[in-house]
């Protein structure tokens, strides 16, 4: 079963990329963009094929090493 | 005094350390391979910095992993000295010793150059050999040092006295550039909570040699073999 | 030979290959029969200019590489010279050019991983890397995402893998618009009688590849540095290499540890041409046959085929052959360090060789045939005359000096390069000298545990060199001898990278010829082999050159640390000497 | 407008850091996981409200800035 998991920096934390990102945007002339975030997105490919399974098995890993729990939220997608 | 350097895949200024531990401490530290959870009792423990399995995913979290950083954490935990120093102190944060996260240098860019730094307390193993107040050079070289701790964990980490180094201008003073990565409220380094185990991102072990251009990093070390010996 | 699926050979896909028709009747003769796919891939990437020197071989033939301190000259995968006290200094300067054009950071880094390899594969523990780049002016619309790519990515690499990128140099001109020059150069310190070479000997010996697995990474790259760019290279990009730079320093350490053992025979990496030219080039100096079963090469996706394989640019691998028997536990120090290991053939007495795959012969060459044909050209060249002297008198005096001075200090040729060497970690492994850190003359680098020094610089001016080829050839070697005597050290042996338009126009060609000429002249008049260096050919867009860029870097020794110095006016009232005319 | 970027590494291209995870799950005892790739999503917000506009534009900061598109694909989502 193929998983995504997006790992996003929690609201208040400050995302250096995200905001140079914003401002190289703005540079090169591309205007009216703002709240720029940088997050990134895990592709996996998992033998278990129980969605419940998978899915407990992808939020243990998240917990345990995909996400800093302490800067960072995770949200986890199945596919078929 | 009897001193572990932890080795991860990756690490790149083991030997740096080990050169400056020995150099303080007369013997040879125990250079510990990231597999080896089961080493000798020490008096101390020093994560070394690099780039500990490549810095990917996000810098210290795998070596945090690793089946050696259970035992230090263990041993941290029950009062051991432990120092982490630029990828030691992101595997501290990522392991949870410490309090906090380093996030990309707010440049983007990787910076190596000295800078200068305030040391905070005195009155802790690590900086014994320093005065409070006093400013120091020490070289910084990381992508990832731009430290962020939430407004209220950084309260308390103040009412306690757990910040251990602030970038500052040579006279001592604020300066815009003597921040090299935007870290929050210009930390450079910070203790946990009983001040045995300390996270900092200069690397003190690049100056302890005057042919190297200085030598503010040595009291560091020699303060730690009088503390522990 | 052929395969099923396999399209007829055309004189499109001979052209294809980069080569031309003379070249493919030589291929006819030497396999007596029409190639396949796979072999005549294999000849196009031995015959390419980029492994087989064909147009620059002449040249480079006249070039002093010899003295009493030379342990190994050019030919090897780096060059050894010997240094006293047990030790010798292992180095090399390497291009990354057209790779750095498509993609500035994965094109730096890994021509930093590649010219680390170079060096750690004789033996040499890397302790320092240098550069020298070439963009073109600082407002072209490309060259601020050049910049700042390559430096990331010569950073990236360097600073991950722990050693120190301690020196180099930056020059902008609008010959590089469209052709940015990428230099990379390592210096490793090795056991002087513990050098390891790429003869491959002993009948029967395992082949065995270690490091990364085999990707469709950048396959045809060695061709496609060989050949000038036009209009549609943006479009016809290939699949770019990836640099894994934590894969390297596993590499390192695990290279390092076998070779404290007796169970090498030859090792070489796989450079450009991968698993072709490394398999290729050691039997062939060692004389032997080789079989290479290409269902054993670890592979990073499902489907390669041999074609792939062969040609493959992935980066992070080394072949070796080791001593029978020795397989296991040379295999347990590549699991240590979590890295691919695999048996995947033997030496053989047949001079050829025999590629299987899937149980049937896929490959069957001749390798002495095909080393010796390889192409030689002398190709024809145009020298460029000495320009005119201009007298000094003659040029409009500055109004105001100050402001000449804030002009010049201001010019992007002479600004700080602070931004750039900042990005480097130039103190990583605690022996860069506090004065030789970048912004002197020549970076100081100590010899581990000891108390002397390597000094260490790359330098060119590539508009004496348009101007005058022969002068600035020679003008580069001494300006880099200078640079190291600045410091205290006494210069030992020098390595070249001879960047340069396309070589089948003349005048280009005599440029080549000239700066070669100079070049030689200098390391002889001061007694300074060269023993390492690199050529690359073909840099021009649209008929638009480069320029002359033949960037030296030398390599001296200084025997007592306390008695070196920089470039620091350290206290007022010292009083400031001008040496020389 | 919210917008979502995916940029990942196009196949074939090596991908390190979904190499050196997938070695760190199975180190901590996950099996049965493979292909383990690492992408970015960029989160932003654009003042445009016409979705055939907005897309556009990020289309173009996409080409410009934030894919590399010699090694990398990218994948626009406009929310509401
Ligand atoms: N690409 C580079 N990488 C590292 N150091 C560099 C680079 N470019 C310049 N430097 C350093 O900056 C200093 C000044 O460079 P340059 O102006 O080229 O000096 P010089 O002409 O004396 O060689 C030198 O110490 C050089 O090593």
């Amino acid at each position: 079963m193929k998983v995504k998991v997006f790992v996003t920096l929690k609201s208040g934390v400050l995302d250096p990329q995200g905001k140079a990102i914003q401002h190289a945007l703005g540079s090169l002339g591309f205007s009216g963009v703002d709240e720029v975030r940088q997050g990134k997105l895990i592709e996996l490919n998992l033998e278990e094929s129980d969605p419940g399974k998978a899915e407990a098995s992808v939020r243990d890993m998240c917990e345990k090493l995909l996400a800093n729990t302490v800067i960072e939220n995770y949200r986890i997608e199945l596919e078929g | 005094m009897k001193a572990a350097v932890i080795v991860f895949p990756g690490s790149n200024c083991d030997r740096d350390v080990q050169v400056a531990l020995r150099q303080s401490m007369g013997r040879e530290p125990l250079m510990v391979w990231h597999k080896d959870a089961d080493f000798d009792e020490v008096d101390l423990m020093v994560l070394p910095g690099g780039f500990s399995f490549g810095d990917y995913l996000r810098c210290g979290a795998m070596a945090a992993r690793s089946p050696v950083m259970k035992e230090v954490v263990r041993r941290a935990k029950a009062g051991v000295p432990t120092m982490g120093i630029c990828n030691g102190f992101q595997v501290l944060c990522e392991s949870g010793l410490l309090p906090g996260a380093l996030m990309r240098n707010a440049s983007l860019n990787f910076v190596c150059r000295d800078v200068h730094l305030k040391v905070e307390t005195s009155q802790t193993v690590f900086t014994n050999k320093y005065e409070a107040g006093q400013v120091i050079r020490v070289p910084v070289a990381h992508h990832d040092g731009n430290y962020f701790v939430e407004a209220e964990t950084l309260a308390a980490m103040r009412e306690r006295d757990q910040i251990a180094f602030s970038y500052c201008a040579p006279d001592g003073g604020a300066a815009a550039d003597a921040n090299p990565n935007g870290s929050l409220e210009d930390i450079a380094g910070v203790y946990n909570e009983t001040k045995t185990v300390l996270g900092l991102m200069p690397h003190p072990e690049r100056l302890a040699d005057p042919l190297l251009g200085g030598i503010d990093g040595r009291p560091l070390f020699d303060g730690l073999v009088e503390a522990l010996s | 030979m052929s395969l099923p699926n396999e399209p007829a050979m055309t004189p499109e896909i001979v052209a294809e290959h980069g080569l031309s028709p003379e070249e493919y009747d030589r291929v006819l003769q030497i396999m007596g029969r029409e190639p396949n796919l796979l072999e005549l891939g294999i000849f196009s990437v031995m015959w390419s200019e980029h492994c087989s020197y064909k147009s620059s071989k002449k040249w480079l033939k006249t070039l002093p590489v010899d003295g009493p301190q030379v342990i190994q000259g050019p030919g090897e995968n780096a060059g050894v010279v010997d240094i006293g006290e047990g030790l010798a200094v292992v180095f090399k300067i390497e291009s990354h050019n057209h790779p750095s054009f498509i993609e500035p950071y994965q094109g730096a880094a890994t021509g930093v991983g590649g010219i680390l390899r170079d060096v750690f594969t004789m033996g040499a523990r890397p302790v320092a890397n240098l550069n020298a780049l070439r963009f073109g002016e600082p407002d072209h619309p490309k060259t601020r995402h050049l910049v700042a790519g390559v430096v990331a990515g010569i950073g990236g690499y360097g600073n991950c893998v722990g050693v120190p990128t301690v020196g180099g140099e930056v020059n902008f001109d609008p010959a590089y618009n469209g052709n940015i020059l990428v230099n990379a150069m390592t210096v490793g310190i090795a056991p002087a009688d513990r050098i390891f070479y790429s003869k491959a000997t002993g009948i029967g010996n395992p082949v065995v590849y270690v490091g990364s697995k085999t990707g469709r990474d950048g396959i045809h790259g060695a061709t496609m540095a060989s050949a000038e760019f036009d209009e549609d290279s943006d479009e016809k990009r290939p699949t770019v290499q990836v640099g894994d730079p934590f894969t390297e320093k596993l590499l390192i350490e695990a290279c390092l540890e076998l070779m404290a053992t007796d169970m090498i025979v030859a090792i070489q990496d796989m450079g450009a041409a991968g698993l072709t030219s490394s398999s290729f080039e050691m039997a062939s100096k060692g004389g032997t046959g080789v079989e290479l079963d290409l269902d054993k090469v670890p592979c990073r996706e499902e489907g390669m085929i041999p074609y792939e394989m062969m040609l493959s640019e992935s980066q992070e691998r080394m072949l070796m052959v080791l001593k029978p028997g020795r397989e296991a536990e040379a295999q347990a120090i590549f699991e240590k360090w979590d890295l691919d290991f695999a048996v995947i053939g033997r030496l053989t007495d047949t001079g050829r060789m025999v590629l299987t795959f899937g149980g049937k012969v896929v490959g069957d060459l001749p390798i002495d045939p095909l080393a010796e044909a390889s192409p030689e050209y002398d190709r024809p060249h145009e020298a460029t005359p000495l320009p005119p002297k201009v007298a000094a008198n003659s040029l409009p005096e500055p109004a105001d000096y100050g402001q000449a001075l804030k002009q010049l200090l201001g010019s992007p040729d002479l600004a700080s390069r602070r931004w750039v060497w900042e990005q480097y970690d130039h103190m990583v492994m605690g022996d860069t000298l506090g004065h030789g850190r970048p912004g002197g003359d020549a970076a100081l680098v100590r010899i581990h545990n000891s108390n002397r020094a390597l000094a260490i610089t790359t330098d060119c001016t590539p508009r004496y060199c348009k101007a005058h080829p022969e002068t600035g050839g020679a003008q580069a070697v001494a300006e880099a001898y200078r640079n190291l005597v600045a410091t205290g050290a006494r210069p030992l042996a020098a390595t070249n990278n001879l960047n340069f338009g396309n070589p089948q126009r003349p005048r280009i060609m005599g440029q080549l010829v000239g700066c070669v000429q100079g070049m030689g002249a200098a390391c002889r008049a001061l007694d300074t082999p060269i023993v390492s260096g690199n050529v690359s050919l073909y840099n021009e867009t649209n008929g638009q050159a480069i320029l002359p860029t033949p960037v030296i870097g030398m390599v001296g020794l200084v025997d007592d640390i306390e008695r070196t110095c920089g470039i620091a006016l350290s206290e007022p009232g010292l009083a400031l000497v001008l040496l020389g005319e």
